[in-house]
């Protein structure tokens, strides 16, 4: 966007219309911090104010989505910064949607004293990741992948440790902030170095210089940082270690809000550069070469994941290393964008994030509600609650088995179409299914531990759990919703998939802009020679 | 007119046909319902009259049978099949082969029905007296009745298959029925050891039946419409022989696989150990099932596969047919148990018969399984009397002088130990038993002459087991009944059987005489079948004699006198209990190992304990071990595997990381306080992993680019 | 290339010094155990991502702004993120009474 | 009329399910039984209904399920799935009255055998391969669950190691079924992908799975996952240790249903989508599959001749005989398929016997060493005439159901001679299943000695006689062996001509004569 064109002004306005969602998202914020000033301490408002800025985002996004309030559906923002296209704007609706979703449950559960006064916090930090993630969607753009990161990742570190007399969730906070803020600057680091090589910071035009270029060391370096970023925000192994502590130190709903939208944003992050990759990078070797290495990286996070799920004796711990190894399918599911007919994948992660979500809000509600009654998160003293709450208990069970991928559950339809992406994509493909596969047989035991405890074994008569309360009836909705469009993509998958199917699109510029330079640059021909001496 | 006539006739003898049908299915259906109806309403409604009704019904089917017979030889008919499909065997798109049941009639199976009719009404009564007061009095009728079903059944086989299905069904009700006192372990471990053994021969007659199967196709399953299913397996195999020169190989194995079964039924060596043990059944069992009838069962098989054996195979029956004949007449010279005596001799005819058999005179063979069948059944309800009376007593040991106390039996007794010596002067006897085994070794008289050299064997062990067996039978009888009582206390309390038991007794007694060629046309009746069981295009059978010579004066007047000799020699030594026999054992050099051997069953008991039971069992435990073990273990290893990675990333995740930060802390320590800067925390360990981890993506990044 | 050239203010003088810094800032965060040293070796990659893209933007990439236009949004970030971090180490020092990342392993499976 | 009837059938057990569990529990027995009973009747109304001689699938049901990748709910009943269903539904009723006991919250067993039973009709009747594959792994859940907590000692050792060992197999599968899809999605011809496993057998698919096809690689790695699939279900030998575990640990009627349906499935699984789907793979290892199914036979043998525990001696019978269903298939005759089929209908009648007899005397006795009984037939006459019968099917007695897939097995054991140039390797493993015969017999009668011979024991007195509806389920098991095992034909109708069709589709329709 430059100021010199005399058109800036209206094409600033046509692009806020785009990012519409966004900037209610920005001024609800402001709203949230604004309300405590006219009445303090009072919980209902902030909340009603965030809910209702969500809303409106949302049905923004639908519209955007629709049509009706742009005749260009979609469209690239801000010089292509940003692609409003099908797939973020189904992201981003899941994503409102799901934030809605954590406010009702956050509300509910707050019984302590501070509360009311922390709501417009909360709030306000919850809708600046929020915010982050909807940008994570659509960036298009290294430097908008970074700011949308940053404004991602920033609020959370701060989630993180919200219950700051917490010592846990301060420790799982340090080390969020300082694994966080070591990963973006290695990821800004790889970030300077694709810039260095292909001169262009678009994501397009990068894949483009690698057309040119080939894949110089440099590019593989700044790829590999970069995507080490990328890794960290999908707490892929290595990058994982925070993910655990940060899940058990954090308040639940925090924990619940990191594990579903922090990670699918990222997944959207990963599949649009994959994305741009796939579509403009010519040469097939480098393609295989790229889709091996975030392949690998996907298997080894979910093998890794699962393996050490299996240790787990702590419902939290282990939901978190669930998470992890879910993110290790769908970055396999994005590693194989690059070889496949992307519609396939990118509507299968679309189908997959939608699932992920619900099973994932179910399970850490209820590990939430057993946190908060029974005081304790340990799955060896849930002995025996069939009998004393069977409805909580059935319920944990049928995320658990969704989470594992049990026919009839939304979790086995979301691994069905990655299988099918998966299968389609040769030998690497074929592997990264087994490896999939495989891990769905090791993550049974683990995912049946709670079952087996709650159903089988005999309670420890030394210890006597408290009795759970009843819960608010818009908890049981929660659930009941979690529930039942679980039952719904599992067993009637048919519009879920279509919809998925429909949005399964992302825009990729071209990479005109890249050939537009390429003959600019042959009067700079010499720099280009330094250049390449200097690598 | 004349078409009318014709018509007429024709009707007529298919209305014989169909009538001579009826009767046949009726009696081999009676027992069957009689077994039924005193399984279901014995113990309710019967109660004691049990045995009559059983005997009423048997009677009836014997009737049916009888004149089935005699409609069957004066209609001078055809042989006829009918048959009902079973079990659909689809070759290809067009329509099924089937397995038939149903039945096949010729002479043989008519004269066969009347035996097995006749000797099963016999034992029925026997049974009224025998087994009066046992408390599963009923349950026995109901067995007895279902043998006589299976047996039956056997009997008028259509075809291998039906065959092979009432087959294992007498082996089950032989194992009902040896095993009918089961609390008693003798009786439970004699009942599996038979059904068992039994198996090994069915697998073998199962292979058998497979490979005819495979070579001659899905024909075999279908019995022609005037012969039986062997009549089909020999006609589509004389259409195969006319362009073999040689019999071939598969068709060797199939006979000698076919001949496995009968080897199991009839107890042939090397399967042989299951019938003296079968005596632990109730004696009217013994008398019927394992003597008269189903052992027979075992010679009938080979009668009728008779046609598709090649000369191999009919010299591996008739080897298997010569040592059961020398070993079981040894054997039964040292026994004292009164059955376990009758049980080897039934061996040792047995061995007769299949000899018989293989060397070609299965005439013979035949006819001597009626006649053994006959004076066998009631050498063991003699036998039974005996031990009824003597309260269970077995043992000869404790027999003596019984005569005097039961007349009526020894005098039985005494007309069949005649029978099965086959006294006879020249070619002339009144024992029936006489022709039969004259015929037999006549048969292999000319089928070792063919053979030559060691062939001659074939010859020369009949003989001598024609001396062999009246000695023993005359031990048996002569310790029995002759003498002087040698347990007066047992003597005293014997008194002569009832009149349910001793009536048959004689009837059976009298058959064994009245069974004689010159009285009864068995042997015409039996010439007849010959027609159906030989093929004519087979020219290696051919070759084989298929009827022995009658008019060579010189055997039966050797084997008639000679019988008689050792008759009474056998007589002279055990009149007065054992005191000769030991004598002659410690002079005698040699005889005494001999005599230990035989007494211990040439240790085939031993032998197969360790070789095959033992055996198996071990190799049950090795499985049973690999399972445990093994193929579970495996799946433990795998699941140990799995674990052990995960525990292995569970403790890089968890205790790697405190052991870097605890291992440098110690390191730390004892560096002293210098060095405690650069301890590391997690934080740290975690944040330095990110960094290897960045090298080594980097470094798997580099490679995947370089090559 | 001239010996004045080698000497003369280039692209490599500036990666280098990104480098060094990179490498400096990767030193720092692996041997400091007190949370803000964290920091700012954290800071000090950022800076030499800075460096880099201003020194590719100048001698490579002179078309466009891009560079210089990244290397603002990290200072500006980069101070955001410290505001949060620093509260948040502010937090565990109300909590732990100190801000050595080391004493922060209370959380382990 | 009765198009949609079959839909009823699956489903209707779900109702019932939820029924049980909404209903106060002691309801919960009636309703289960009043639900099988209503599926046995609809059952039978589909047995009468169906058309005798007609190949392919009826009262097919075809409905796009998941639009995206083509999957289908289709749903259909041919010559094939009916016996097994009607063997499914007269079970289920039979199983439900031995359960009636079950003191441990009866709603939710029954809810969860409800549920096992739709899932085992699903399997049955399904079409595609996803919908397959979905009751498949459907069925195992309710099965961990009813040996999780009605089990035995060791039950949750036994349940968890059912579950992962038939989820491994399942995974084979999924891999096989997105293959397929690849390999149908990727086919220049095929206008779309489809996982119909009557368009898959299509001569224009099968062509692409023959050597000459470009998906060779692929049919052979696709028949050998499939088949291990299966295997580990039905179980072949190597594959199946979980076996005894979940037998000795379930409860009775869970054995019942566990070795007289859920095996089958395995069977017919085989039948239905490994052989016909890669005839020529199977041709290529037939020998090999063939080797491990007589291992299997005599192995499971051995094994149960070395048990001391009743029920683990029945639970590796059951490995024996299926070893006969798997030499039947793999042996690629009609003879062959012919009787093991009749097998996996005959053994689903005996061993749900066989394990009700123990399962009567367990009740009772509360221990299933065998070296601990004795005399059970004089204590019990009538009990024990039934045992006998029961037994001795499973013995493969002839005139009772097990002799005669076991006879046909072996038949066409044989009968592969006449395609192999060189029969010596056929007639080699023909003996040694036909030798299975007498080890069978061996450790049967073993155990019927140890057990029902003998005097009895002072502790039976105390027993309670086996009550009326214990009888009614014997009697009814020992019945239906009888009458399978005399009249073959009421199968062999129905399967007749889809066998014809499955035949032909192998491949094998000529090389009989």
């Amino acid at each position: 966007m430059l100021l010199s064109d005399p058109q800036w002004l209206p094409q600033l306005l046509a692009d806020l219309k785009l990012v519409m969602p966004e900037v209610i998202l920005v001024v609800t914020m402001c709203m949230v911090l604004i309300v405590p000033f006219f009445k303090k301490g009072n919980v209902v408002l902030p909340v009603f104010v965030s809910m209702f800025g969500l809303l409106m985002a949302l049905l923004y996004t639908q519209g955007i989505h629709l049509g009706v309030m742009d005749a260009d559906r979609t469209g690239q923002v801000f010089t292509n910064t940003l692609a409003i296209d099908p797939f973020s704007s189904f992201f981003k609706t899941m994503l409102m949607i799901f934030a809605m979703l954590i406010i009702v449950q956050w509300t509910l559960f707050g019984r302590e004293k501070t509360h009311a006064l922390d709501a417009p916090d909360f709030l306000c930090l919850l809708l600046g990741a929020t915010f982050g993630m909807c940008l994570m969607a659509s960036a298009n753009n290294l430097i908008m992948i970074f700011i949308a990161t940053e404004s991602a990742s920033i609020p959370s570190y701060a989630l993180a440790g919200f219950r700051k007399k917490n010592r846990m969730a301060t420790e799982g906070s340090l080390k969020y902030v300082l694994f966080g803020s070591v990963s973006s600057a290695v990821m800004i680091y790889g970030m300077s170095m694709i810039y260095g090589v292909s001169g262009s910071l678009q994501l397009s035009h990068i894949a483009g210089s690698i057309n040119q270029m080939g894949m110089t060391p440099l590019m593989v370096v700044g790829l590999v940082g970069m995507f080490a970023g990328f890794a960290f925000k999908l707490s892929a192994v290595p990058m994982h270690f925070w993910c655990p502590d940060v899940f058990e130190g954090a308040p639940t709903e925090v924990t619940t809000f990191l594990s579903v939208a922090s990670k699918s944003a990222a997944v959207c992050m990963l599949a649009r550069v994959m994305q741009n990759l796939g579509t403009i990078v010519i040469d097939e070797q480098v393609l295989i070469g790229i889709a091996l290495g975030v392949g690998a990286l996907g298997a080894v996070t979910a093998t890794w994941g699962n393996l050490v799920a299996l240790h787990q004796t702590n419902l939290k711990r282990l939901l978190a290393y669930s998470s992890i190894s879910h993110a290790g399918y769908m970055i396999m599911g994005c590693a194989v964008l690059l070889l496949v007919d992307p519609k396939l994948i990118l509507s299968a992660l679309l189908f997959y994030v939608l699932v992920y979500m619900f099973m994932n809000l179910g399970a850490f509600t209820i590990a939430a509600v057993f946190e908060r009654q029974l005081g304790t998160l340990n799955i060896s003293d849930y002995a025996g609650l069939l009998k004393k709450s069977p409805v909580l208990a059935i319920l944990l069970i049928v995320f658990m088995l969704s989470l594992f991928g049990m026919p009839g559950l939304g979790g086995f339809m979301g691994k069905l179409f990655l299988g099918v992406g998966l299968v389609k994509a040769g030998t690497l493909g074929t592997v990264l299914l087994g490896v999939l596969l495989l891990n769905t047989l090791f993550s049974l035991w683990y995912y049946l531990r709670p079952c087996y405890f709650m159903v089988f074994a005999t309670p420890d008569t030394q210890k006597q759990l408290p009795v759970i309360q009843p819960l608010r009836p818009a908890l049981w909705a929660i659930l009941a919703v979690c529930c039942i469009m679980l039952l719904w993509t599992g067993l009637l998958p048919a519009i879920t998939s279509d919809i998925a199917q429909d949005n399964g699109r992302m825009i990729v510029s071209s990479a005109k802009r890249q050939i537009a330079l390429e003959s600019e640059h042959t009067s700079t021909v010499p720099k280009r020679v330094v250049f390449t001496v200097a690598q | 007119m004349h078409t009318l006539i014709t018509l007429a006739q024709l009707t007529a003898v298919e209305a014989d046909q169909e009538t001579v049908r009826k009767l046949l299915v009726w009696a081999t259906l009676l027992p069957l319902v009689s077994s039924i109806m005193v399984l279901f309403l014995g113990t309710r409604y019967l109660k004691k009259q049990a045995g009559t009704f059983a005997c009423v019904v048997m009677g009836i089917s014997f009737a049916c049978a009888i004149l089935a017979a005699f409609k069957f030889t004066s209609g001078n008919m055809e042989s006829f099949t009918w048959k009902i499909p079973w079990i659909p065997i689809y070759m290809g798109k067009d329509g099924a082969s089937w397995l038939y049941l149903g039945l096949f009639c010729d002479q043989l199976t008519v004269a066969l029905m009347a035996m097995v009719t006749g000797i099963s009404l016999l034992v029925h009564i026997y049974s009224v007296g025998y087994m009066e007061g046992d408390k599963r009095y009923e349950r026995f009728f109901c067995y007895l009745s279902a043998f006589t079903f299976s047996m039956l059944g056997i009997v008028t086989a259509n075809g291998l298959m039906q065959l092979f299905v009432f087959w294992e069904l007498v082996g089950l009700t032989s194992y009902l029925l040896i095993g009918f006192w089961f609390e008693k372990k003798g009786p439970q471990l004699a009942c599996k050891k038979a059904f068992v053994m039994n198996r090994v021969g069915d697998t073998g007659f199962l292979i058998g039946f497979g490979i005819l199967f495979v070579q001659l196709g899905g024909k075999v399953l279908v019995p022609a419409a005037d012969g039986s299913m062997f009549d089909a397996i020999a006609a589509e195999l004389g259409g195969k022989a006319a362009i073999m020169e040689h019999p071939p190989m598969w068709l060797t194995v199939a006979g000698i696989c076919l001949f496995f079964g009968a080897i199991g039924k009839s107890a042939q060596f090397p399967l042989h150990t299951w019938l003296p043990d079968a005596m632990e059944g109730p004696t009217p069992v013994s008398s019927i099932v394992h003597s008269a009838t189903m052992v027979a069962a075992g010679v009938y098989l080979t009668a009728r596969i008779f046609p598709i054996l090649t000369p191999a195979a009919h010299l591996f029956v008739c080897i298997i047919g010569l040592i059961t004949l020398v070993m079981a007449s040894m054997m039964a010279m040292v026994m004292t148990d009164i059955k376990r005596v009758l049980a080897y001799s039934t061996l040792s005819q047995l061995g007769y018969m299949i000899l018989g058999v293989g060397s070609g005179a299965y005439i013979f063979a035949l006819f001597h399984l009626i006649t053994h069948a006959f004076f066998k059944c009631c050498l063991f309800q003699c036998s039974g009397s005996v031990i009824n009376m003597a309260h269970h007593q077995q043992d000869m040991r404790y027999y003596g002088g019984l005569a005097k106390k039961m007349p009526l039996t020894a005098l039985a007794y005494g007309i069949c130990t005649l029978t099965i010596s086959g006294i006879g002067i020249g070619s002339f006897s009144i024992f029936s038993g006489f022709y039969s085994k004259d015929g037999i070794i006549l048969g292999t008289y000319n089928y070792a002459h063919e053979l030559g050299g060691l062939g001659s064997l074939f010859f020369w062990g009949p003989v001598i087991v024609a001396y062999i067996t009246p000695f023993y039978m005359a031990r048996s009888f002569a310790l029995t009944f002759l003498g002087k009582p040698r347990d007066q206390h047992l003597y005293d309390h014997v008194k002569e059987a009832p009149k349910t038991m001793v009536v048959p007794q004689l009837i059976l007694a009298l058959c064994a005489i009245i069974s004689v060629p010159w009285l009864l046309p068995w042997e015409q009746m039996i010439e007849v079948t010959r027609e159906t069981l030989v093929n004519k295009n087979v020219t290696w059978i051919q070759g084989i004699p298929t009827h022995a010579e009658h008019h060579h004066i010189a055997l039966p007047l050797l084997f008639g006198l000679a019988g008689a000799l050792m008759l009474a020699v056998g007589i002279w030594m055990y009149k007065d209990g054992f005191g000769k026999a030991e004598y002659l054992l410690k002079k005698v050099p040699g005889l005494k190992l001999l005599y230990t051997w035989a007494l211990n069953k040439f240790y085939f008991d031993h032998l197969y304990d360790v070789f095959f039971v033992k055996m198996t069992k071990c190799f049950a435990a090795i499985c049973n071990f690999i399972d445990k073990w093994g193929f579970d273990g495996l799946v433990n290893v795998a699941g140990h595997w799995t674990k052990g990675l995960a525990w292995f990333t569970g403790a890089f995740d968890n205790k790697v990381v405190d052991g870097l930060v605890n291992g440098a802390a110690n390191s730390a320590r004892a560096g002293g306080q210098a060095l405690r800067t650069t301890q590391p925390g997690r934080i740290r360990v975690y944040v330095s992993l990110l960094f290897v981890g960045l090298v080594i993506a980097l470094m798997f990044a580099m490679t995947l680019v370089t090559g | 290339m001239t010996t004045l050239a080698l000497f003369e203010p280039g692209l490599y003088h500036l990666v280098g010094v990104s480098i060094a810094l990179l490498a400096a800032g990767v030193a720092v965060i692996l041997t400091k155990r007190n949370a803000v040293g964290i920091l700012m070796g954290v800071e000090l990659i950022l800076n030499a991502a800075g460096i880099n893209f201003v020194a590719f933007n100048n001698y490579v990439w002179d078309n466009a702004m891009d560079g210089q236009m990244f290397t603002l949004f990290i200072i500006v970030l980069a101070a955001a993120e410290a505001a949060v971090a620093l509260a948040i180490f502010l937090n565990f020092y109300n909590n732990f009474d100190t801000i050595n990342v080391d004493q922060a392993d209370e959380l382990q499976g | 009329m009765y198009e949609s009837l079959l839909n009823w059938l699956i489903f209707t057990p779900c109702i019932g399910a939820v029924a049980c569990l909404l209903l106060p529990a002691d309801k919960a027995r009636n309703i289960a039984l009043g639900t099988s009973i209503i599926t046995l009747l609809m059952t039978i109304v589909l047995a009468l209904e169906f058309q005798i001689g007609h190949s392919g699938p009826q009262f097919v049901t075809t409905l796009q399920w998941i639009p995206a990748i083509n999957v289908q709910y289709k749903v259909g009943l041919d010559g094939l799935s009916l016996p097994l269903i009607v063997l499914t539904s007269a079970l289920s009723v039979l199983v439900i009255g031995a359960g009636w006991k079950i003191e441990k919250s009866p709603n939710i067993f029954m809810a969860l055998y409800l549920l096992l039973l739709s899932g085992m009709y699903g399997v049955f009747v399904s079409l595609d391969l996803v919908l397959f594959y979905v009751f498949f792994e459907i069925s195992l859940l309710p099965m961990y669950f009813l040996i999780g907590v009605w089990g035995g000692p060791r039950k949750e050792y036994a349940a968890i190691k059912f579950f992962l060992y038939t989820l491994a197999g399942s995974i084979c599968l999924l891999i096989t079924m997105l293959g397929i899809y690849n390999v149908t999605s990727s086919a220049d011809f095929v206008a779309g992908n489809t996982w119909d496993m009557m368009a898959l057998q299509t001569p224009a698919i099968q062509a692409l799975f023959s050597p000459e096809g470009e998906y060779w690689n692929f049919a052979r790695w696709a028949f050998w996952l499939t088949f291990i699939a299966f295997a580990i279900k039905i179980p072949v030998a190597p594959f199946h240790t979980w076996l005894p575990d979940a037998h000795v640990e379930a409860p009775t009627p869970i054995s019942m249903i566990l070795a007289g349906v859920l095996l089958k499935m395995g069977g017919y699984a085989l039948m239905r989508i490994t052989y016909p789907l890669f005839p020529d793979a199977a041709s290529l290892y037939w020998e090999c599959v063939a080797c491990i199914a007589v291992f299997g036979i005599l192995y499971g043998a051995l094994c149960a001749m070395a048990q001391t525990d009743w029920k683990k001696l029945v639970a590796y019978s059951s490995v024996s005989h299926m070893g006969y269903v798997t030499l039947g298939i793999a042996v690629l005759t009609r003879t062959g398929f012919d009787g093991a089929y009749y097998q996996m209908i005959g053994h689903g009648i005996t061993s749900a016997m066989m394990f009700f007899l123990v399962g009567v005397v367990y009740e009772r006795a509360h221990h299933r060493e065998i070296n601990n009984f004795g005399g059970l037939w004089l204590a019990w006459p009538k009990y024990g005439g039934w045992s006998m019968l029961g037994f001795f099917a499973g013995m493969g007695l002839p005139g009772l159901c097990g002799f005669i897939g076991e006879v046909m097995v072996l038949l066409g054991t044989f009968q592969a001679a006449q395609r192999v140039e060189d029969p010596t390797f056929v007639y080699i493993i023909g003996s040694l299943a036909a030798f299975g015969v007498v080890l069978t017999a061996g450790y049967i009668l073993w155990m019927f000695q140890r057990i029902y011979m003998g005097k009895t024991r002072p502790e039976y007195d105390h027993f309670e006689k086996p009550t009326g509806r214990e009888y009614a389920i014997m009697v009814t098991l020992g019945v239906a062996a009888l009458i399978f095992g005399i009249a073959p034909i009421l199968v062999f109708s129905y399967t007749n001509a889809t066998f014809n069709n499955l035949m032909s589709v192998i491949g094998l329709a000529g090389l009989t004569n």
